[in-house]
């Protein structure tokens, strides 16, 4: 049952990628990557990866979705035809991915026990989470406990993109406007 | 007994998605994903029951709740072509 | 008593699952965006309002039931909100739903044609 | 959208509970699933979708754009200072064991003080560039 979950969850998800590529009208972009979001959290779920599962939902589907439109706004809605067949990133793009597959082989099968992970650190963390947390989620525990200097540099992360973010669009106001982007959200389709 | 739920919301997220590719405008492919989004919650309760792990609804409960904002965003940039407009400008 | 909750949970799992079917079978066949967005509606209410309503019933009373309303209150305070929003925008944006006239206009002048 | 009455009455009624979840999110997130970076997104959507409905300026009121600048770095700052009383007490930095005689409870609070200073981050973060883009949008 997991597996059939799992196979046609993965071929729409393939189906949407094909169609976010051959997607000129950008608006269409944006609406179908909100569709991915939602399909690949349900693929977490069936992973039984709940954390990452909300933290896909909720950015992917809320928050990524606004913030893609509020580009758009500032940079115009349709996307330039390409000039001319592009081979040489096809062949460094196919290169790439069978280099990744052939990688594969070597991994651990998908949820081996002997694999090295659930082999060196997972019992041990378990076995600590249980005799000296409250926490039942061991997520949780590894994130803000364990892992707490982690957590500290991720938070770190966020703080200095959100600053990044706002120093960009502070900046320099109106350059974009004489470059010739079209401001408004014109061809729509 | 689940088994025919989550079957019953794979079939329709096939066609739901199949709308969001062919839809001939983007209205239609809004009307899709926001389906997606509903059918994603559907599904995901019903692989909770199935899994014997209910406490999953969390999750369900924020797609809902993120599943509007999205779609009012998309439809609010339409109407006005800005996100951040002031209901105060509108005459 | 616990049968009968069960047959009654099966028979609102199973009527939600063909609700759920048929509305995305509209959505995909139904000829312009107000009629799919009435199809998909169906997936909105009824389909997910059935599913929800038998999963309550085998969930019995607990923290799971209380998650189980405030999604179903969720379903049907969201989904009519973004619907209306959406038939609004495509009305605003000039989409315009065939009316049965125009219909029966061109399945006369398809007859006429095809006549010809 | 200020005509939209349907719209209006229904985020009205419906953003109360999406900080509340975002609440329960984090309090919860102990025992369930989520935790501070999903319920700062969730209280971040929620203002936004406020913003959406009612206009810039009303959410501005709601959350200033002041205040939401400096929380930005004070999730960090909390975040820093949540570790600081291990140091004091002897042990290492980011030890939770100091905030209460039980270890246990030591370290329920520690995780809650930490968890804290995510979700201030995430969510001041995430309405600021919102503002920004509105903002920038704006000329």
């Amino acid at each position: 049952m997991e597996l059939a979950i799992n196979a046609v969850l993965l071929t729409l998800l393939v189906a949407i990628s094909l169609g976010i590529i051959r997607q000129r009208s950008l608006f269409g972009v944006v609406l179908l990557a909100g569709a991915y979001s939602f399909l690949i959290a349900s693929i977490l779920i069936v992973l039984d990866a709940v954390d990452v599962a909300m933290t896909e939902a909720a950015v992917g589907a809320g928050i990524s979705t606004v913030v893609l439109l509020a580009t758009l706004h500032l940079t115009g809605s349709m996307e330039y035809p390409k000039p001319r067949p592009a081979v040489l990133p096809l062949f460094v793009c196919a290169v790439t991915g069978v280099a990744l597959i052939w990688g594969t082989w070597d991994l651990p099968g998908f949820g081996v026990a002997v694999a090295p992970i659930h082999q060196a650190t997972v019992p041990e963390y378990l076995r600590v989470a249980e005799a000296h947390l409250i926490a039942p989620n061991v997520v949780t525990a590894v994130l803000a406990d364990y892992r707490g200097y982690d957590t500290m540099g991720e938070t770190t992360v966020v703080f200095t993109a959100g600053i990044g973010v706002m120093l960009l669009l502070r900046g320099r106001r109106k350059v974009g406007a004489d470059a010739g982007l079209d401001a408004k959200p014109g061809a729509k389709t | 007994m689940f088994h025919v739920a989550v079957i019953a919301v794979l079939v329709a997220l096939v066609l739901a998605v199949f709308r969001a590719l062919a839809g001939p405008g983007v209205f239609d492919r809004m009307l899709a994903a926001n389906s997606i989004g509903s059918l994603a919650i559907l599904l995901l309760a019903g692989l909770g029951f199935l899994n014997g792990r209910p406490e999953w609804l969390d999750i369900g409960i924020t797609y809902g709740l993120l599943n509007a904002v999205s779609t009012l965003a998309v439809l609010k940039f339409f109407r006005h072509g800005d996100l951040a407009f002031d209901a105060e400008d509108e005459a | 008593m616990a049968l009968l909750i069960d047959a009654l949970s099966w028979l609102c799992i199973v009527t939600g699952s063909g609700f759920v079917v048929v509305g995305a079978i509209g959505m995909v066949r139904m000829p312009d965006l107000f009629t799919r967005m009435q199809a998909a509606s169906l997936i909105d209410t009824v389909g997910a309002g059935l599913l929800l309503f038998g999963f309550m019933l085998q969930a019995g009373f607990g923290l799971v039931t209380v998650k189980l309303v405030v999604l179903l209150a969720l379903f049907f305070f969201i989904g009519p909100m973004v619907s209306h929003a959406l038939a609004q925008a495509a009305l605003h944006e000039g989409v315009k739903p065939i009316l049965a006239e125009d219909r029966r206009g061109r399945l006369d002048r398809k007859a006429k044609a095809g006549g010809k | 959208m200020k005509q939209d009455v349907i719209l209006r009455v229904g985020v009205k009624t419906v953003f109360p509970f999406i900080l509340m979840f975002a609440l329960y999110v984090h309090f919860h997130g102990d025992y369930g699933p989520g935790g501070g970076f999903q319920a700062g997104v969730i209280i971040a959507a929620g203002i936004i979708l406020y913003a959406l409905v009612f206009g810039s300026a009303a959410a501005k009121r709601v959350a200033p754009v002041a205040v939401v600048e400096r929380l930005v770095p004070a999730g960090v700052l909390i975040y820093v200072f949540g570790g600081i009383p291990g140091l004091f007490a002897g042990k290492r930095f980011l030890d939770y064991t100091v905030y209460a005689q039980d270890p246990l409870h030591g370290h329920e609070w520690g995780v809650f003080i930490v968890e804290g200073g995510v979700i201030v981050t995430v969510a001041a973060t995430m309405i600021a560039i919102f503002y920004a883009f509105g903002d920038r949008a704006r000329g």
